[in-house]
């Protein structure tokens, strides 16, 4: 039958993933799946891609021995892999970089793109910009007002930002915004979907793009150290740049992979973004995955004192990697997040993403536990300017910049 | 016995005999659209009433969703209307119920797929079986993934309807095979809404359609005027009016029953026309 | 006699530069001198500096062609250096890095700083964070109000911040105000000075350790042109950025050097900071350069959107190069640079300090006159997401983040 | 005649007879400090009178900096005050000029290399002259750039009064080599202002500077009770008090130049006890 066999190269990881969407937007999502197929094997946008990452992304990242902690955490090895220092300040462009350049090919003239905290919203305004693309981002109206300044930052750069009002004007809001808005106007558009979600070929193609961490850290750590990691560890929001940090371990079985969701004000109340270990199957945003929804399979408001994981679903493939426990995944609390933000600040000299940090507490309690010849490798998607006004509020200052 | 009937005879399940039927009576089938628990329980029940006695053939009754991608504005509010007032998926089968007392017009759900999923595609299949739902439209659900419902719809008789896109094309053919129920034509890109000018192409997409199934075909999105639904009825089978019925809902008065009523003869007698002229 | 022969190595330009500090300050500074000419020439410092650059700093920093300016100016090609890459955003780290690592050498276990903007504080934090130093910084009390954030942030990395309440509560009484807890406490600390400004050795010793800038540019540029630039142009506050833009281009008498001074509102207006514009002679911070001062020798008031350029004095060399023409002095007003931010923004998708933002309004003049076979290679020395907010506000938006 | 009276003969210039005269009428040094203009021009003067009066051997005037970086909040704020009643080098020099019409009391400017400078070395050192300012002291010229100064000191026969720090150590003997008028021992690091405790090595300093000259040693930096300057006038030859006399001047009430003239004898008769003993 039709169905069943184009479900099958549909981007499945084992029950997980699909094209679950509207059929205004099916031809042009399977196009774009085509021209994915296309050019991910074409060896000139391989090339041009590469060339932007290195000579404007700043690739290769670092990868950073984080002497100090390894010491006064007394355990593992801890090398940091520093996405933070890529141009626009995340791992974010990378995915970015990879689907403009596509949309360019496909000969779209305009791009949009959903944002939470803003991140993906300015890393895919200024690939925009670079290669001269119209450009409109969808931002909940809660966002639009707790992170003015990346709205401005976006418009700086030549970007419409359209603020969301319905739902919960958050980040799953700016996401259904998006998918209607590009289910309008596909012919001269691409949504450019900010992590690995959605319907196929995102997860696959998102996942590709970020998987250059992983293709570095391997490269980077055995120059260092001739070895693999034991442990590879990272947030998760949509689990993007995860799989990055995953992707080239996966089939390395004495790697030990582990995904940090934010568990917010703890798993155990009703403020987290805990997927994985508190969300059930379901299937939204194009895609069968785990999401938070209550059992009528309406889809939970979440909470995270990281804009950047404060969303109800998880990509495809993490559910899979979670199902076969080939991935584990933890819950870190906003508290255990701020208090590993302080740390590494005052430990390495590092202001990182709330959000990595969610990774970097993990780190903490992991590396005393493991021996002084074992390696963690733990992924830094993020660096921390954007957080620092509001760890200062958490802590009781009022600051505003 | 008209063609389509026969067509449905023939087939080898006849789930959907009650939604065929409504666009065989010798003119072209309304469809209207009610948002389940909107504002309440008891108001949508008495509006999905007030459509029948108006003379929609089918009612498109939509199950609320927290994130409903493929709809506009104003149907989301409806589902925040209906939400706040606790609609679940349970109560939509009850209020389903509520409708079967006094109607036994032709209904079916307008429902997103994580919905089906979670209440379980065998027991949501037969609850519909069960208080009478002769169809279901699920807007996330393209052919790709079609296969993964079917074996439920087959099993409880309930029809499947397809959607076809300005945008679908090629896929003309893959998707209205095997239609059961009626294929939905969505009139222009974008979301639910009522427009003030609608896509051009729709001849085109209705000619490519009817080259590939004999499946009756029902157009919807954005059509709010009788003059929009008359001209629609002049080359489509039937015209779905979403938005515009769930606006004056929203009104929320007195009077809204009687509008309801009032609008759905009007825009009935923009439809049948055509009907009256052929008749004659 | 041995006062000459003494202020014949105390690293003169021409006749600016010298020692003018306080006694109590002067044995310290002759040590400093003593080891820094030790450690200049030391291989095991040299190799532990470069490793720091390159493995926590993220040395080298990319030359970036911007295609797309150059083709909407139509003229000289035009290279940014990307120094807004460096870990912590800026230039500033290349200094601290070599300055901290000489003060442990030293024996110092605490280091201090001034800060205007915050971003030198920031940088001097991380890197006293990272070699587990005790760190204080000096910073004026109205700009700790104005750069609460930047305050936040070097608490986050360990540092106290002093509030300087004293004169105008700007840049230059943050410097007074740790030049004399220098002098109070000289045995365990180390003053880190933020620019080629001070006494000798600091304009000397600063000016190597931004070096590496034009060594990379000279590399990078040869690497991809085989050419020399024709011209390189960098902002100038205290003049550490241009200093290290220019170094290896001084004896290159093809390469035009040119330094952006900021002319905030005018150079005939009270409120400008364009020191070799409209400054004289003087004596002051430790050094005989060109400030901006009255005729009574007291030291004005001076003004820039730009709080890192915002500083009455000039470090001695350029004062130099600018008596022997062989580097040009431009001012660029506060409208000029605002306009120069957006147009990068929007161009290139690079969001650039509000500093470096004198040098492309420079670069946005020079290059149309230039010949397209031409290159000018522009200094970015940092990143502007501390700066989008003011900027926002000098467009009459209200936003805080 | 005393040997430090017929040093002086001895000399090639004769610029600081006065100045080194305050040191050899048998008894320490008294010299009190007043920031010019502090807190107006003609309290000022007022002051330095009142000091005069209360038996300062030499005074001390503050030319206002901008950016005092040797001194502490104390002598700043003197400065602002100065600055907010219009006070310039220029007007330094007239007030001087308007105490010599009263006085004889040997006067040595404080003042930043900045305003000579700027000044103009030359006619800074010849307005010195003419006005009768007996030395300088300039707190941020050491001695690596006093080349810069001397031929102009030497010309004027103003004395250029070298600082020694508890951190000179070696530096000592090219510090206070050919010393004009007195050394200036900063009894502690940092910045002026009252200190309850003086460091420790004060002794070892004067030593090591008596070693190599033979110029009078007066200490200042953080001096202000009449116990603290006993037990310095017990070593050097002269007590510097600063801070402590601005402080007073800072209060600005109709006694304060009483306050002044009793302030300065209290300290004058703890410092000169020594010299009454030696008398006996
Ligand atoms: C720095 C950073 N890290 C992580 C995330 C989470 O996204 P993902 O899970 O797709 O990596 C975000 C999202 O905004 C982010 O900004
Ligand atoms: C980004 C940036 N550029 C330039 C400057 C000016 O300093 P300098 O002239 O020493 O390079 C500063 C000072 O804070 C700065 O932060």
């Amino acid at each position: 039958m039709q169905t069943k066999k184009t479900s099958k190269i549909n981007g499945r990881f084992g029950e997980y993933g699909g094209q679950y969407i509207p059929e205004t937007l099916m031809s042009e999502v399977a196009k774009l799946a085509k021209a994915y197929e296309y050019y991910r094997n074409n060896s000139d946008f391989q090339a041009e891609m590469m060339d932007l990452l290195k000579n404007y992304a700043n690739r290769p990242s670092l990868l950073y021995y984080a002497e100090k902690m390894t010491n006064d955490l007394g355990g593992a090895q801890i090398y940091f892999k520093r996405e933070d220092l890529n141009h626009t300040g995340s791992h974010k462009i990378n995915n970015v970089i990879g689907q403009i350049l596509l949309a360019k090919k496909m000969g779209k003239t305009r791009v949009i793109a959903e944002t939470g905290a803003g991140q993906h919203g300015v890393a895919t305004a200024t690939i925009a910009a670079l290669m001269g693309m119209e450009c409109e981002i969808f931002m909940g109206q809660v966002d639009t007002k707790r992170q003015a300044l990346n709205v401005y930052r976006m418009k700086l750069l030549g970007a419409k930002v359209n603020s969301i009002t319905t739902g919960t004007g958050t980040l799953k809001d700016a996401v259904n915004a998006a998918m209607q808005e590009w289910s309008k106007r596909t012919n001269d558009t691409h949504y450019v979907i900010g992590s690995v979600m959605g319907p196929y070929p995102f997860p696959t193609m998102v996942s590709d793009f970020q998987s250059i961490i992983s293709k570095e850290i391997k490269q980077q750590l055995q120059d260092k150290t001739g070895k693999l990691p034991d442990a590879v560890v990272a947030c998760v929001g949509g689990g993007s740049n995860a799989m990055g940090a995953f992707y080239h371990f996966i089939s390395e079985p004495t790697v030990r992979l582990i995904g940090c969701e934010a568990a917010g004000k703890g798993v155990n109340t009703q403020q987290h973004a805990a997927t994985i270990e508190r969300g059930s199957v379901g299937i939204f945003h194009g895609m069968k995955s785990k999401f938070l929804q209550n059992e009528d399979g309406q889809i939970d408001e979440v909470y995270s004192i990281s804009a950047g994981l404060d969303y109800p679903g998880i990509g495809p493939q993490h559910a899979a990697l979670a199902d076969t426990k080939r991935a584990e995944y933890v819950g870190i609390t906003d508290d255990e997040a701020v208090a590993a933000f302080e740390y590494i600040a005052r430990q390495e000299g590092i202001i990182a993403a709330i959000e990595s940090c969610h990774a970097v507490a993990y780190v903490m309690k992991l590396a005393p536990q493991m021996k002084k010849d074992q390696i963690i490798v733990c992924n830094l998607s993020g660096r921390g300017d954007k957080d620092v006004a509001a760890i200062a509020r958490y802590r009781g200052e009022k600051i505003y910049d | 016995m008209s063609r389509q009937l026969r067509d449905i005879e023939e087939r080898k399940f006849m789930t959907e005999k009650r939604l065929r039927a409504a666009f065989t009576n010798q003119h072209k089938a309304f469809i209207g659209f009610v948002t389940a628990g909107d504002p309440t329980f008891e108001k949508s029940v008495a509006a999905i009433l007030a459509l029948a006695a108006g003379g929609a053939d089918v009612i498109e009754v939509g199950v609320p969703f927290s994130d409903p991608v493929a709809d506009g504005p104003v149907i989301q509010d409806a589902d925040l209307r209906a939400f706040a007032t606790g609609i679940t998926t349970t109560k939509v089968f009850e209020l389903v119920g509520e409708v079967r007392k006094k109607s036994d017009v032709s209904l079916v759900l307008l429902v997103y797929l994580n919905n089906i999923f979670k209440y379980g595609y065998d027991r949501f299949f037969s609850k519909c079986k069960q208080v009478g739902i002769d169809g279901v439209i699920i807007p996330d659900l393209p052919m790709e993934e079609r296969s993964e419902v079917l074996p439920f719809t087959l099993k409880y008789q309930c029809a499947l309807i397809p959607l076809v896109a300005p945008t679908s094309g090629d896929r003309i053919p893959q998707i209205v095979q095997e239609t059961t129920g009626f294929v939905y034509v969505v009139s222009s890109m974008g979301v639910t809404g009522v427009r003030s000018q609608l896509d051009s192409n729709l001849e085109d997409m209705i000619t490519a359609i009817r080259k590939s199934t004999d499946a009756p075909i029902a157009v919807g999105f954005g059509i709010h005027t009788p003059e929009q639904a008359a001209k629609i009825a002049a080359i489509a089978d039937g015209v779905i009016v979403g938005s515009a019925i769930v606006k004056i809902i929203a009104e929320n008065t007195a009077v809204t029953i009687e509008k309801i009523t009032g609008y759905t003869r009007q825009m009935g007698a923009a439809i049948h026309k055509g009907d009256r002229e052929k008749n004659l």
